[in-house]
């Protein structure tokens, strides 16, 4: 019953963050009522520092959000999970210690920098997730190999190499399936890390979107004592959709 | 709206003076490891105000009117290429030594070093190099331009005054002429300043002096909120709107003739902005009482496009009203409907980012398109990209017009190409008559209010936030800046 | 006073039910041997005394009590260990109450394990002292039951003769027995009873004594013709193979033949490297020097730079069941793969009639292609592996204790199927196995390893003559090298 | 001796690697330490000539020469500001050290606590409780949780002091009231993710067959934890306790704002506002360096953790 309710409503807010720019009462950017007005007065949530809709604005910052996270985060915690895991049944020798090596080297590099560097040589959305996703890569790499550590000399995956499989079905079929929970987890965490490195990278002037969940509550900050909702809201989106992610990614494995 | 400020914040400096005795916690904006006590090195608002009370300047500025400092008096010669500085008597440094001229041409070369990290834009006016020393209380000073009103600039540009020779400056080091002198300092950190009694301005009230530094605005305040502090500067307005709960604490304002100038210069060389006709446009299309209203959130007064409020000569002209229908008009007329201007901005300060959204915002209505180009402080002012902005976000303090209109004539991008102007800037600056000056500033200001690329949409209130029981807090070059030589505790 | 009281106990999983009302009492000091078919439900029965069942199984009815504390032994113990600690912690943890630091000692002791093995690691202890240690854990509550799941399968003779030992000392000392077995002949002395089940249902002693199945367990092993002799064509060797992990040599100078429809069997200590001799033969772990040959065709290395035809002409059987198999794909799944990729079998009738054609070879039940290795007992994923061995139709087939942990009929079944496979489509077979009986029964010539190095190749005929035990003559090859030495002039 | 040869060249060479990384990436950011530090009296003329003063016209692998050259001596170059980028940095790492080191310390205990508790209570109420409330953690950012704290405990309660002000020259040592809550605020933010990693670890140890034998041999939870599951999860826990440390050292700028504390995060970040890269080279260097060390220490953990690695053994 509760499991239902909760699908329901995962649901729901999916729909509200997929569809949310078709759903919201104003525009993202036009002031609607005074700026920092509480909830009433202007709008379901309010409005924020130049008077517009609180709730438009997160409606509108939704997708930007969920499709530049979600892709990055993806990118990165996938191909970070793909180098972890294909050290497992390398043949060389050296593979596995001069990736993980140089993965070490970048991870090194502070998620601060790379990503200022990233968003300078290519300053848009795709320059966002190649950022987010360089950031991720070392750590879920590293993840993706403890894990794989542990499966790598079982008879099966032998068994597979024995008859010729190629390395997507040795990665893909016979690791994968037995390490989905630890990467699950990560890819979750990696997420949650995506949309603040999105926030920071506006916080640095690098916004790739204007409403953002992640620049609506950097916006939101300096005001949050007279409109706590303004910060509240994205963070509480940021949240459930995160849960929500989590949950699902475990619920799949 | 009803979004004037809900308690109307304090004017002045308290109400009752300050006693002797005590010690004064005061918090600024610091400049992180960059601060310095050396005055041409720190950079940052808790600099500025540390070096006020740390060292003199030879003049300052009260209330737009230039006043002795260590210097009584600049005579310029007839043409205005040299003058003469006559020297205060019997002032002694910290260390206890006679203040003498050979202080000062020390300090004309220091201040104009290359090496400095900060070296006094006065270099481009003064002949650093050439000083003469006359006798002990007289200087001769060569001018790299005719400059009309030479104690003006001496009191505008940071002009400290350091001892002869000295190139250290810690805490032990550290030696000026000031109310205060340092007992202890931590880049970043605090600096413990203690009354200087020997000061020739008279000994200040406060037994001691601790400057505060920190970045957050909101920490700034909580400092002062749970006793950390009794006096914050430059708090941020929706500190102000939301209050504090405190019955002893109070916001104050530095008053009507310090507030910051908030608006935007126009690129006059790029298109659309090189039409007269489209720059107007812009001033009558902006909402400024929204802007006010908005950015300000209702702290300040709405601007008339002219900068330097607050400052000698400054022309206090009616800000033009809205009038869509006319701005319209201008725009059709010089074809740059749905024109697309990027215009440049960084948080530099609080709402410029802010207020070019919201200008975009009003200026859709006219039928152009502003893009924001939001970029970090550090490359904010990187020459050849605000060269090829339409325009970028602005904002300056109550500094004399020979200043503000310098800075901007020699920068590419903002400068405003327009020969009458020219004209009378240069004998606004040149001349050494007080009724020619006046004369050319307001010539100035004429053209710049009829076809000029200042867009100023609002008058900021400069705000702190203070125990009831600090007073003697005054104001000598910039508001955010204030001079805490006569602070203290009532 | 029974110390275990079963009545009406009915497990299922899924639709499938595994136990269909068992009923069960073990009396104080009492020993019962439990012994059935592969998948018969022992282990489930065994659980089910601890109270506790595997994920996917549940309890219908019936009831379930046991008094006093059990101990608990499950196949395969050597991953049971906790491997961050040392023997004497992991004893005393067991223990479950503060007990002296002497107290490791004295259970060391009790399983006849010397007292220095307290200071070492599970890993660093061999297959036998292993076992001994996780039985000393199920002892260390000195229980009044202990239930015992195959405990010897993984043994080699040496170390089973030393487990056995120790069970009929604690026997002796009036410890109850749940002993779960394949090896009734071994047990029977130790036991009071034995209790065979067969269809989710417990046979009672007397009748089960008289059943048919219990003939077979009777007669151990019973002898299996071997192949008609091999050809003398040659279809695997090893030259000099020389083999090592991390610069610790495992095999030196190992050399091996193999002829079509022949079968060599490699016997050796646990640790003496016969895994490691398979995988290099497979090609799994590279060979310090040496080579092997298929044919006469040197073969690569590693098992990723030989053509698709060397690959399916050398099946490899892994040792350990549990991990064989991947536990996510279904029998069918791991049968087809092979098919595919090495035979090019792609039509989906042509699978479905190879799976299951594979699985009623080894003895499954074909509808058991759709269950996850999670879903089958010990001998069942055994079978699965083999048969996926047999899917790519090898020449030549490597078995690392193929038979281990299957009961005596299934266990003939296989050989069986093996030796028909040897006669009839010529193929070789490398046997590797602890059970003496399986190695004299049905291999042409044995091998023996020690340490690393082939003392002995000779044929078994001529080792084990018709008669002998095959238990004592292979004992004495294991144990004394020097007379293997004299042995090995014998080739 | 050889492999720890091998080991520590390897070290070397990623170093040296991360230098140039560092170096070629800060001199490639946007930030210009001339404009920026000129502000409206960056005129081309003056621009220019600042430029050439600091050396910044010369091409860049000559000044990676000089830099490194340098760091052997130990002198990281000039602040744009003109000081010592060693004297910028030193007190500042220590502080962050400080502050990270306590988190860590702090954490390390609580998220193994926590991640045990709910592995152990797997699918009941305390588990969901312990990861949903791990995972709204994670996903609430740092200053949010920081800002909450100043407000609860520092403005409202008056229990600590709500920023971080410490006297010239003071350590935090000597205060350790201002570290409260900077340490408070790090610990939730960091532990959360380690408490979710160290439930996953355990939750599979405890399903495996080793947990299943000692409670069938009748071991019950807390010795079960002490002797198998704490070691089982040790070597993955230890790994996220450093790295998240060495996260907290460079990456609790916006905590370091909030309570004002003089850290290495909140250098890093107005360098690059203000786009003092000799002090942002300096900064990342030793961040990359920490975390390099972390990396190496978290894999010699893993060895020492695991008996089977750390006595070379087999299987
Ligand atoms: N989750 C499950 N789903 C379906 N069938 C199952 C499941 N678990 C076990 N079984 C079946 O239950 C039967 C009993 O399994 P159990 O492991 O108890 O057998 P066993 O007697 O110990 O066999 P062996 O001697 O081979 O170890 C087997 O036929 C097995 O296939
Ligand atoms: N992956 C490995 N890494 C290091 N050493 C190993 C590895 N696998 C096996 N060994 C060691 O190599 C030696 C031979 O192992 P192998 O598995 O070949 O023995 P075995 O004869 O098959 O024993 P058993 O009868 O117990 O299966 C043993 O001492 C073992 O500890
Ligand atoms: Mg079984
Ligand atoms: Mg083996």
């Amino acid at each position: 019953m509760i499991r239902r309710v909760l699908l329901a409503a995962g649901i729901l807010l999916l729909g509200i963050v997929l569809f949310g720019p078709e759903l919201t009462p104003h525009s993202a950017t036009a002031p609607v009522a005074p700026p920092y007005s509480p909830p009433g007065t202007g709008g379901l949530f309010g409005t924020d520092h130049l008077g517009r809709d609180v709730l438009s604005r997160v409606l509108h910052g939704g997708r930007p959000l969920l499709l530049t996270s979600f892709v990055s985060a993806l990118a990165g915690a996938g191909l970070g999970a793909a180098i972890g895991l294909s050290t497992a049944p390398a043949r060389r020798r050296w593979v596995e210690p001069v990736l993980m090596r140089s993965l070490d080297t970048l991870a090194a590099v502070p998620p601060i920098l790379l990503s200022l560097l990233v968003l300078t040589a290519v300053p848009n959305r795709a320059g966002l997730i190649l950022a987010v996703a360089l950031v991720s890569i070392p750590l879920s790499a590293r993840v993706a190999r403890a894990a794989a550590e542990q499966v790598r000399g079982r008879a099966h995956v032998e068994a597979a190499i024995a008859r010729g499989e190629r390395w997507t079905w040795l990665l893909g079929r016979e690791i994968l399936p037995l390490v989905a929970g630890p990467l699950a987890a990560d890819l979750g965490v990696r997420f949650v890390t995506a949309v603040y490195l999105v926030a920071a990278a506006g916080f640095l002037g690098l916004s790739t979107s204007d409403s953002d969940w992640g620049l609506l509550i950097v916006e939101a900050l300096p005001g949050a004592a007279l409109q706590p909702w303004a910060l509240l809201v994205p963070v509480a989106g940021i949240a459930i959709l995160a849960v929500a992610a989590n949950r699902t990614a475990e619920r799949l494995t | 709206g009803a979004s004037g400020p809900v308690s109307a914040p304090i004017a002045g400096a308290g109400t009752s003076a300050a006693r002797r005795g005590g010690v004064l916690k005061a918090v600024f904006t610091g400049g992180g490891a960059g601060e310095s006590l050396d005055p041409y090195t720190g950079g940052s608002p808790i600099d500025f105000v540390r070096h006020d009370i740390l060292f003199d300047s030879l003049f300052t500025l009260d209330k737009a009117e230039v006043v002795p400092g260590l210097a009584l008096a600049a005579e310029p010669t007839a043409d205005g290429r040299a003058f003469v500085l006559r020297l205060r008597a019997g002032v002694r440094w910290h260390d206890g030594s006679a203040f003498t001229a050979q202080d000062v041409a020390y300090s004309f070369r220091y201040m104009s070093a290359p090496e400095r990290a900060y070296p006094s834009q006065l270099a481009s006016f003064v002949d650093s190099a050439a000083v003469r020393v006359r006798d002990p209380l007289t200087l001769e000073v060569p001018t790299k331009q005719a400059l009309g009103d030479p104690a003006l600039f001496l009191a505008a540009f940071p002009a400290k005054i350091v001892k002869d020779g000295a190139t250290s400056f810690t805490a032990a080091t550290a030696v000026g002429t000031g109310a205060y002198r340092v007992t202890a300092f931590e880049a970043g950190r605090e600096a413990r300043l203690a009354r200087f009694d020997g000061y020739w301005g008279g000994a200040a009230p406060a037994d001691e002096l601790v400057l505060l530094s920190l970045t957050d605005p909101q920490a700034k305040v909580n400092t002062v909120v749970t006793g950390q502090a009794d006096f914050a500067g430059d708090i941020p307005f929706t500190t102000a709107k939301a209050g504090v709960a405190s019955a002893d604490l109070e916001i104050r304002t530095a008053g009507d003739d310090h507030r910051t100038a908030f608006g935007f210069v126009l690129n006059p060389t790029l298109e659309p902005f090189d039409d007269p006709r489209v720059r107007k446009a812009v001033r009558l299309a902006i909402d400024r009482q929204a802007l006010v209203d908005t950015i300000l959130l209702g702290y300040g007064t709405v601007g008339n496009d002219l900068l330097c409020a607050g400052a000698k000569y400054f022309a206090a002209k009616e800000p033009l009203a809205r009038d869509l229908d006319k701005a319209r008009a201008l725009v059709r007329e010089a074809g740059a409907e749905g024109a697309e201007v990027t215009i440049r901005t960084a948080e530099y300060e609080i709402g410029y980012n802010a207020s070019t959204q919201l200008l975009a915002e009003q200026l859709k209505a006219i039928g152009l398109v502003v893009k924001p180009q939001i970029v970090g402080p550090a490359e904010f002012f990187r020459p050849e990209a605000v060269a090829a902005a339409h325009g970028v976000s602005f904002s300056s303090g109550a500094v004399p017009l020979a200043v503000m209109y310098g800075r901007l004539a020699g920068f590419p991008g903002l400068a405003f190409p327009d020969e009458r102007f020219k004209a009378a800037f240069g004998t606004g600056i040149a001349s050494t008559d007080e009724g020619t000056r006046a004369k050319a500033w307001a010539e100035v200001q004429d053209v710049m209010y009829d076809r000029g690329n200042t867009v100023i949409w609002g008058q900021a209130d400069v705000l702190s936030l203070a125990r009831e029981s600090v007073a003697g807090i005054t104001v000598r070059d910039q508001a955010k800046y204030p001079y805490l030589g006569k602070a203290g505790m009532a | 006073m029974s110390l275990v009281h079963i009545s009406g106990l009915r497990l299922s999983a899924g639709d499938t039910e595994i136990l269909a009302g068992v009923d069960l009492t073990i009396a104080e000091g009492e020993a019962v041997a439990l012994a059935g078919p592969s998948g018969a439900g022992k282990t489930s029965l065994a659980l089910a005394v601890l109270g506790h069942q595997r994920p996917g199984v549940r309890r219908t009815a019936g009831t379930v009590e046991v008094t006093g504390p059990v101990g608990y032994l499950g196949q395969d113990p050597g991953s049971l260990l906790n491997p961050y600690a040392r023997v004497a912690s992991i004893l005393r943890t067991a223990a479950g109450r503060r007990v002296p630091r002497a107290f490791a000692d004295t259970l060391l002791d009790r399983v006849a394990l010397p007292a220095s093995l307290a200071r070492r690691y599970p890993h660093q202890l061999s297959g036998g002292q292993q076992q001994r240690v996780a039985l000393a854990v199920a002892l260390a509550r000195s229980p009044r039951l202990l239930v015992l799941d195959e405990p010897t399968t993984a043994l080699d003779l040496l170390a089973k003769a030393e487990v056995l030992a120790e069970i009929g000392r604690l026997r002796a000392e009036g410890v109850s027995l749940l002993w779960i077995t394949h090896d009734l002949a071994t047990v029977r002395e130790l036991v009071d009873r034995v209790l065979v089940l067969d269809e989710g249902r417990v046979s009672g002693p007397e009748s089960a004594m008289k059943g048919p199945f219990i003939a077979n367990f009777a007669m151990k092993a019973s002898f299996i013709s071997r192949g008609e002799g091999a050809s003398a064509e040659k279809a695997l060797r090893a030259d000099k193979l020389t083999a090592g992990y991390r610069g610790t040599p495992v095999l030196t100078g190992v050399d091996l033949t193999v002829a079509r429809g022949e079968c060599l069997a490699v016997l050796g200590v646990s640790g003496a490297g016969k895994s490691t001799l398979a995988r290099c033969l497979a090609g799994l772990h590279r060979p310090g020097t040496g080579t092997v040959t298929l044919h006469e065709d040197p073969l690569k290395p590693d098992v990723r730079d030989r053509t698709t035809k060397e690959r399916a002409a050398i099946a490899l059987v892994a040792q350990n069941p549990a991990e064989a198999l991947h536990p996510r794909q279904d029998v069918r799944t791991a049968l087809v793969r092979p098919m595919r990729l090495l035979r090019g079998v792609k039509s989906r009738e042509e699978q479905d009639a190879k799976v299951a054609e594979l699985l009623e070879a080894v003895g499954l039940d074909s509808t058991m292609d759709k269950r996850l290795p999670g879903e089958l007992s010990g001998g069942q994923r055994q079978r699965v592996a083999l048969a996926r061995a047999l899917a790519a139709e090898p020449e030549v087939l490597i078995c690392d204790e193929v038979t281990s942990a299957l009961d005596a009929e299934t266990q003939a079944e296989v050989l069986t199927l093996l030796n028909e496979l040897r006669a009839r489509l010529g193929l070789a077979v490398v046997l590797i196995t602890h059970d003496a009986g399986v190695a004299v029964s049905t291999s042409d010539r044995l091998l023996v390893l020690h340490a690393g190095r082939s003392v002995l190749t000779a044929p078994t005929a001529g080792l084990v003559p018709e008669g002998a035990d095959p238990d004592r003559v292979i004992t004495r090859l294991l144990t004394d090298p020097s007379r293997t030495e004299q042995g090995a002039s014998l080739v | 001796m050889s492999r720890f040869a091998r080991e520590l060249l390897t070290r070397l060479g990623m170093l040296a690697a991360l230098s140039i990384l560092v170096f070629a990436g800060v001199d490639l950011l946007p930030g210009d330490p001339v404009t920026s530090r000129l502000g409206i009296s960056a005129t081309p003329e003056r621009a220019a000539a600042l430029r050439a003063q600091l050396g910044l016209d010369r091409p860049l692998p000559a000044r990676y020469a000089e830099w490194v050259s340098g760091l052997f001596s130990g002198n990281l170059g000039l602040s744009t500001t003109g000081r010592p980028v060693t004297e910028l940095l030193s007190d500042r790492v220590g502080n962050s050290a400080l502050l990270a080191g306590l988190a860590v310390l702090l954490l390390a205990p609580l998220s193994l606590g926590l991640g045990l508790w709910a592995a152990w209570r797997r699918g009941r109420v305390a588990d969901k409780t312990i990861s949903t409330g791990s995972l709204l953690m994670v996903s609430v950012p740092e200053f949010v949780v920081a800002g909450g704290l100043v407000l609860l405990f520092a403005v409202t309660l008056r229990w600590f002091p709500a920023v971080s002000l410490l006297p010239a020259g003071a350590s935090p040592l000597a205060y350790p009231e201002v570290l409260v809550l900077p340490v408070a605020s790090l610990v939730l933010v960091g532990s959360a993710y380690a408490v979710r990693v160290i439930r996953g670890a355990a939750a599979q140890t405890l399903a495996g067959p080793q947990a299943e034998f000692l409670r069938l041999n009748g071991v019950r939870w807390p010795v079960l934890a002490r002797r198998l599951v704490v070691p089982a999860v040790l070597p993955v826990a230890v790994q996220v306790w450093l790295v998240t440390g060495v996260a907290l050292v460079g990456g609790a700028v916006l905590v370091e704002k909030v309570f004002g504390y003089p850290g290495i995060g909140e250098l890093l970040v107005s360098s690059v506002q203000t786009g003092d890269l000799p002090v942002v080279q300096a900064v990342v260097l030793v961040l990359g360096a920490l975390m390099l060390l972390a990396l190496l220490l978290a894999d010699l953990a893993v060895v020492l953790l695991t008996p089977r690695l750390r006595t070379g053994g087999a299987r």
